[in-house]
């Protein structure tokens, strides 16, 4: 390999109160891959943003190609050749394609906007990655992952020599990622440097050459990839022997046909959304929702949930016919929702974790009987303990917690609730694998009390081991079910890919 | 031992308290120094007497019609209808104290059923149609006044109705009556608040209204309520300040005052993007302001650039909860904090 | 295509407005309505138009009546009282209107103040400073101004468009250029619709925030030389509420409040609705006072309700 | 996806649009009972009859008891005489007036009566209504224009005069020695430059007159209660006397007076401007010294006026209403004759 394109050397960042790097290094070569991997909190983010411009470090230095570098600004690492593509794709929704890669840079005569060339060279960094796109079309009427593609091609259309990708293919399905890696392959072999942060450990040694991990604000090493076996590497990142996760808990009872029956949804569909199909789940199950990013699994769960209520079909939930024309109605039903939309949909950011964890049972008992102090805190203290959030104290704001912390209180909010039936979205999403292996122990210890899942995961992995059964969707249709030991990764992927 | 001190600066600063409570603080500090009297205290007839009693007095409305205002701006929206709910209790008022039999006790609870019913209409426009607040709410604003001057035939209607009267002129124990009604309404509402779970889904709604929703909070109740309540409260300030002019002026009462209430709101600590909100704080924004008036009045400052100082203020308190303006600031005089 | 719906649904209940309103009363539907439309409305569609890019980027400003007041009568005070010569002092008026907004936008992007208060603040400050100009309105007698109130532009029999439309109108040109047509244009609308993200691409997030604000003290100026041309005279009283009509003009011209997305030719349909709404009742001529105010109160309802339904009509669908 | 229901979305603007119309309808039935509007033909030209004029009436507001009997009194004139008057409100807004009158002119009506916010800006249009040919009758306040023939003529009273009158009376009754508060009207309106500029001529000459505070009340009762509550408590026993430009902010005085333990119109003499009922009623009860009569009811002069003026006669320019002075010795006997 060649020698390093990029060279950050003794970074350090401090906040008020906290370390957030000391002393790490990073070196990146010219047509490499470079994993940064560390649980959340281990600063990763903080260096990207040191890298890109976002934060001035307090001592190091960064050298790309030789000649050191103190970008102010993300422009100023941009024109150095540094671009970056964030986790929460960072472009405006209410504009076209086409202004979002060329914000900023649009080509202009007199100082005026030509729109058509303007078209035309976000046409072509889309071919670049082998895309064709309306570029007319509003950003936000967009799949997750054509934004993620938009975000790419804005990214590359500065001559960028490095470039960041943090957390690109948390919202994509395997396909898109499978397009993605083609794309990063390519740019690689263009002699790009590309810094790629994920949680996902198979991605990782599928694209990766060499990986640098983190752990509490500083380096732990520096490795090649195909050196480092993957427990090692969780064992580094974690700080400790991880432990060995359970594959065969799903396969322990295939009995479930015998226990009683809680929701049984037949003909159930809505316009525009989900084809009607039939759902049935039955206590202390595990049902998965396997099929694409888009196929409709969100949309369905949406709408058991009364969010986007079904417009045909009947929905029977513990043999009572009900109508559930809102979240509330569900809520009444025994049903729970943990939206993948984290922060959108789930946190209120500036609440402190106990009223965010009260919320559901509050709004249950409606606005006037509030629930006792004495009792929020002793709930808060039990669901802190039991699903191992960590937080300062209950009065912390939840805004303040990470990620994986934020999900485990949400999760807490409903329990607190004790559902019959609860829907996760996505409930692994973006979060570290610690907390991720947490939430999956979880759900398998909710079915043994009883309590019913439905499961919605893009990782296939996680829905093969977790759930009893599994539906599969593929354009907003049931297109079959798996049991038992039918869930295989290769069964569901046979169903989602082919047309009978 | 440094605890219960670390908490009492924590509900300061943490609820915003801190700043305008500080510039409540330098504005009587200046009146102390340079308005010859402005402290002075006496007893006539049985009871206080004096500017600050005036102050107090005087601020009641702004304070009641901050109260409303800041669980509407705490579920992110805004009320400027205020004013005219005003005028139009006002009206009710002493339209049915002058032209009917009807006891005191049936009247107020009519004229504060309407303004909360007007309220209902606001949050029904914004929480069900979906309109803007500030849109919403301006229809009232203009039509309200309208309705207002239709009830009393664009007069000034004026009554002399012992019981009326006393609402805004009356005193209880050696106080003016209108703070025993402002102490309950901000005792009801905090008891309301804080007691039941009402504060939370306030809080809640306003920081994250879809969240909420899934949550299974009756959001639109919600925006419904904190408006009804906004145009209850705006009802009480109109019959205050009918009875203390003993009269109904529906064309000019409450001009502008929508104003002075967002500026108490947020200068207490709330938001205007909504989430959390501070009642007390509201207060001292409400008596900021008329401390701010009544000194302009006694100091002498021409009528037509009062508008000055005021802003003046208004900037000036903006700032000092700015934190990066008081870190420049400790900066020019080298005593920065070590961050470090 | 379906971008524009909201911007057609505005226009479609202005035409259904006028279209009822002539069909009410005699010699509404003539051209010279529509001129007056566009000269009486003149100095209100500016403010609105400055304040549709103010919007846009996401913030509110409540300072433009009294910034307008300020003008108008600084403007005055210089030529009558002080005899200058009116370009010097429409120049001079013009620049501390764009250095009062750009203040303010310092205020508020530096320090990270809610705009509303900042302009607040700014709205007491510039209506005192007009007061302490003149406390009395002032006339405008100067060969300069009499020249340009004599500018017209026949559009029909005894209908004409006068100097303050053609300002109206080329402002409205250039505005609707400004915000499709330049990078300044596009950093608004990206700085309203999402400014972290606009922050992370590298946008000028902070110029551009003092810059709309700069811009829309640049409007209110320019509006109140307007209102000078329009009355020969300044009046420091002049433009109280003023702000809330044209953020109402803003608004249902289809732009929303919470920034990012909106027209700045919808304001335009937003001005003519609202000045066909105030057209029509002086044409009708029958409601006293408190029906008057109940009416258009009323009649903003009906037509803030249509507009939405209209453009909730035509919402891109997400999936 | 698209094609919900395309039938119910398009009721609901149809909806929607009626909806419009019939509030249009309603609203202007519920008005007034104004007959309906006579389609007045080509309407430029004049139509001396008398009995079947179209008159613009582009009215400040309805901001006090005083503009709303001017109003009335216009009104029934008009109704007397078979007058078809066009009604427009303008919210004490100069712009809003402008679109009246230039509405009026492109409805071709036979005549306009104006009562102007403010005295400057009517030049362009003005010019306009003589172009095409209407007749402007200016009532309660003067213009400045540079051209006398832009209006037909001026029906008003002499604000200046009425400051005077009411400084000159209070010369007497005090014997030329008096501590003042003046309650001024809104900063920038012409009564209140003209009623603040007429009383300090007619004090000058006596040098135990002091004005020793002047603040603005806005015109409003509420204004005059508070400013003279405040302003009590600095200058307490010196202030021997009140001069508002207003009888609504008098009125209020009077109450602040009342609270502070004194007795108004005896400890402390209060003069005021415009003579409205209330002002008689206080001046029977002895709290009210004096109100310089400042007649609302102009409605048959100004349409005396727009009667020559449609007819082609030439008109004095201007007619100044005569104003008199009422103290409590006349205010018994005049009380029973006031309509407002």
């Amino acid at each position: 390999m060649s020698e390093p394109l990029l060279q950050m050397r003794g970074i350090r960042k401090v906040f008020p109160g906290v370390v957030a790097l000391d002393d790490v290094d990073l070196t990146l070569r010219a047509g490499e891959v470079h994993a940064l991997m560390g649980e959340n909190g281990a600063g990763k983010s903080t260096l990207i943003k040191v890298l890109t411009g976002v934060y001035r470090a307090d001592g190091g230095e960064t050298s790309l190609a030789g000649a050191v570098i103190n970008p102010g600004s993300t422009l100023e690492a941009e024109a150095a050749g540094i671009s970056t593509v964030y986790q929460e794709v960072n472009l405006v929704g209410s504009l076209s394609i086409a202004e979002n890669i060329l914000l900023g840079r649009q080509p202009r005569r007199f100082g005026v906007i030509r729109w058509g060339e303007t078209r035309r060279l976000a046409k072509r960094a889309l071919a670049r990655l082998g895309l064709e796109l309306d570029v007319d079309a509003q950003l936000d009427s967009c799949s997750m992952a054509i934004q993620q593609m938009v975000a790419i091609a804005r990214a590359l259309d500065v001559k960028a020599r490095v470039l960041i990708l943090d957390e690109p293919t948390s919202s994509l399905d395997d396909q898109e990622t499978a397009a993605l890696f083609k794309i990063m392959r390519q740019l690689r072999d263009e002699g790009l440097a590309i810094v790629f942060v994920t949680h996902f450990l198979d991605q990782v040694y599928e694209i990766s050459d060499r990986i640098t991990v983190l752990r509490n604000g500083a380096l732990v090493g520096e490795y090649e990839t195909a050196e480092l076996p993957r427990l090692e590497l969780i064992g580094k990142m974690l700080g400790r022997k991880p432990e060995i996760v359970d594959h065969a808990a799903a396969d322990g009872d295939d009995g479930g046909e015998s226990a009683e029956e809680l929701l049984a949804a037949s003909g159930v569909g809505r316009k525009g959304s989900v084809r009607p199909l039939d759902l049935t789940i039955r206590k202390g199950e595990v049902v998965g929702l396997g099929g694409l990013l888009g196929s409709g699994r969100t949309e369905t769960a949406r709408m058991l949930f009364g969010i986007e209520p079904p417009d045909s079909g009947s929905l029977r939930i513990g043999g009572e016919t009900r109508r559930l024309g809102n979240p509330r109605k569900a809520i009444a039903s025994g049903l729970a929702f943990c939206s993948e939309d984290r922060k959108g949909e789930g946190i209120i950011p500036h609440l402190s974790v106990r009223e965010n964890l009260i919320l559901a049972l509050q709004a249950s008992r409606g606005p006037i009987r509030l629930l006792p102090r004495a009792e929020q805190e002793e709930l808060c203290a039990h669901y802190i303990k039991a699903l191992n959030i960590k937080t300062p104290d209950a009065e912390t704001p939840i805004s303040n917690l990470s990620g994986g912390n934020q999900q485990k209180a949400l999760l807490a909010r409903w329990l607190a609730l004790q559902p019959k039936l609860i829907i996760l979205d996505e409930p692994t999403r973006g979060i570290d694998v610690g907390a991720k292996a947490e939430i999956e122990k979880l759900v398998r210890s909710l079915r043994e009390k009883g309590m019913a899942v439905l499961f919605i995961s893009s990782e296939l992995e996680e829905v093969v081991h977790t759930c009893d059964r599994v539906a599969v969707l593929r354009d907003r249709r049931k297109v079959g079910e798996l049991t038992g030991s039918e869930i295989t990764e290769q069964r569901i992927m046979q169903l989602v890919a082919h047309h009978e | 031992m440094n605890d219960p001190l670390a908490k009492l600066k924590r509900w300061f600063t943490g609820g915003g308290l801190l700043w305008p409570l500080l510039g409540l603080a330098a504005l009587l500090a200046y009146d102390f120094a340079f308005v010859d009297g402005f402290f002075r205290l006496e007893v006539r007839d049985g009871h206080l007497y004096g500017t600050l009693i005036d102050i107090l007095n005087q601020g009641s409305k702004t304070m009641l019609l901050a109260l409303g205002m800041t669980l509407v701006i705490a579920t992110g929206g805004v009320d400027l209808s205020v004013g005219s709910l005003m005028a139009i209790a006002g009206a009710i008022a002493a339209a049915l104290v002058t032209q009917s039999e009807m006891s005191l006790a049936l009247i107020v609870p009519i004229a504060l059923c309407a303004t909360a019913a007007l309220g209902v209409f606001n949050g029904a426009l914004v929480s069900v149609a979906g309109i803007q607040p500030i849109v919403a709410t301006l229809i009232l604003m203009v039509a309200g006044r309208g309705i207002a001057m239709l009830i009393t035939g664009g007069q000034i209607v004026t009554f002399e109705h012992a019981g009326f009267v006393y609402i805004g002129n009356g005193h209880f124990m050696g106080l003016p009556f209108t703070l025993t009604i402002v102490a309950l309404a901000l005792g009801g509402t905090s008891l309301l608040m804080r007691k039941t779970a009402c504060g939370l889904f306030v809080e809640a709604a306003g920081d994250n209204e879809t969240a909420s929703r899934f949550s299974g909070l009756p959001t639109r109740w919600v925006k419904l309520s904190v408006y009804a309540f906004s145009g209850l409260c705006a009802g009480l300030a109109g019959l205050i300040a009918a009875s203390n002019i003993k009269a109904a002026d529906s064309s000019r009462v409450g001009e502008m005052m929508e104003l002075d209430a967002i500026f108490a709101v947020v200068v207490g600590g709330t938001a205007l993007t909504g989430g959390r909100f501070n009642l007390l704080g509201s207060i001292v924004g409400a008596l900021l302001i008329q401390t701010l008036t009544t000194t302009m009045i006694t100091q002498g400052v021409p009528p037509a650039v009062a508008p000055v100082p005021k802003a003046i203020v208004i900037v000036a308190v903006c700032l000092l909860q700015s934190e990066r303006f008081r870190n420049e600031v400790s900066g020019w005089f080298g005593k920065r904090r070590a961050t470090a | 295509m379906r971008r524009y719906f909201p911007l057609m649904a505005t226009f479609a209940v202005l035409i259904v407005l006028f279209g009822t309103a002539s069909a009410m009363y005699d010699r509404f539907f003539t051209a010279r309505v529509v001129a007056n439309l566009f000269s009486d409305n003149a100095f209100l569609g500016i403010t609105a138009i400055g304040m549709t890019f103010v919007i846009l980027s996401g913030g509110i400003d409540l300072s433009v009546g009294a910034v307008l007041a300020f003008t108008m009568t600084f403007v005055a005070s210089m030529v009558t009282e002080h005899s200058w010569h009116p370009v010097p002092a429409i120049s001079l008026a013009l620049a501390l209107g764009v250095a009062l907004g750009g203040g303010m936008g310092f205020l508020i992007q530096r320090y990270d103040l809610p705009p509303f208060l900042v302009t607040l603040g700014g709205m007491f400050f510039a209506r005192g400073m007009a007061f302490l100009v003149s406390a009395e309105s002032i006339t405008i007698d100067h060969e300069f101004y009499t020249a340009l109130q004599d500018i017209k532009i026949v559009v029909g029999p005894k209908a004409w468009l006068k100097a303050v439309a053609l300002v109206f109108l080329s402002l409205l040109f250039g505005a609707v250029s400004l915000a499709h047509w330049t990078p300044f244009g596009r950093n608004i609308y990206a700085l309203g619709g999402n400014e972290s993200s606009a922050r992370l691409m590298g946008l000028p997030v902070a110029r551009t925030k003092i810059q709309v604000y700069a811009l829309n003290g640049f409007c209110s100026a320019l509006a109140g030389v307007v209102a000078t041309i329009y009355m020969g005279s300044g009046n420091p009283a002049m433009g109280v509420g003023l702000e809330l009509d044209a953020i109402a003009c803003v608004v249902i011209g289809g732009t929303l409040l919470t920034g990012g997305v909106g027209y700045v030719a919808g304001t335009l349909g937003g001005v003519l609705i609202f000045g066909t709404i105030q057209s029509a009742l002086i044409f009708d001529g029958r409601l006293n006072s408190w029906w008057l105010r109940i009416a258009i109160g009323v009649l903003l309802l009906i037509f803030i309700l249509m507009q939405r339904q209209l453009s909730r009509m035509s919402a891109p669908t997400k999936n | 996806m698209k094609q919900d229901d395309p039938f119910s979305t398009k009721s609901a603007f149809g909806g929607l649009t009626l909806a419009g119309l019939m509030a249009l309808a309603v609203g202007c039935g519920g008005g007034s009972d104004a007959p309906t509007p006579s389609s007045s033909g080509d309407g430029s030209a004049s139509t001396p009859s008398g009995s079947s004029l179209t008159v613009g009436f582009a009215q400040v507001g309805a901001e006090s008891s005083w503009r709303t009997a001017e109003t009335e009194s216009i009104k029934a004139e008009a109704e007397k005489r078979g007058v078809n008057l066009k009604f427009s409100d303008a919210q004490g807004k100069q712009e809003n007036q402008l679109k009246a009158v230039n509405g009026f002119i492109a409805q071709g009506v036979d005549a306009i009566i104006l009562a102007p916010v403010v005295e400057t800006g009517w030049e362009q249009v003005l010019k306009e209504a003589k172009d095409a040919e209407i007749p402007v009758v200016l009532v309660d306040r003067g213009l400045k224009v540079s051209d006398d023939s832009l209006y037909a003529t001026l029906i008003a009273s002499d604000f200046v005069a009425e400051g005077r009158m009411a400084g000159e009376w209070l010369a007497e009754k005090s014997g030329g020695k008096a501590s003042i508060i003046e309650l001024q009207g809104t900063p920038g309106a012409a009564p209140a430059i003209d009623r603040k500029k007429g009383f300090e001529e007619a004090i000058k000459a006596h040098e135990g007159m002091k004005i020793i505070a002047s603040q603005s009340g806005d015109f409003r009762r509420s204004g005059g209660k508070e400013v003279t509550e405040a302003l009590l408590k600095v200058h307490g026993d010196k202030v021997t006397a009140i001069y508002a430009h207003n009888d609504d902010m008098a009125l209020g005085a009077i109450q602040a007076i009342e609270e502070a333990g004194k007795k108004p119109g005896t400890d402390i003499l209060v003069v005021s401007i415009d003579g409205v009922k209330g002002a008689f009623e206080a001046m029977v009860k002895g709290t009210l010294n004096c109100s310089v009569e400042c007649s609302p009811l102009l409605g048959p002069l100004a349409f005396d006026a727009v009667e020559k003026a449609v007819a082609g006669e030439t008109l004095p320019k201007k007619t100044i209403v005569d104003d008199q002075v009422y103290d409590q010795s006349k205010a018994a006997e005049a009380i029973d004759s006031r309509k407002y």
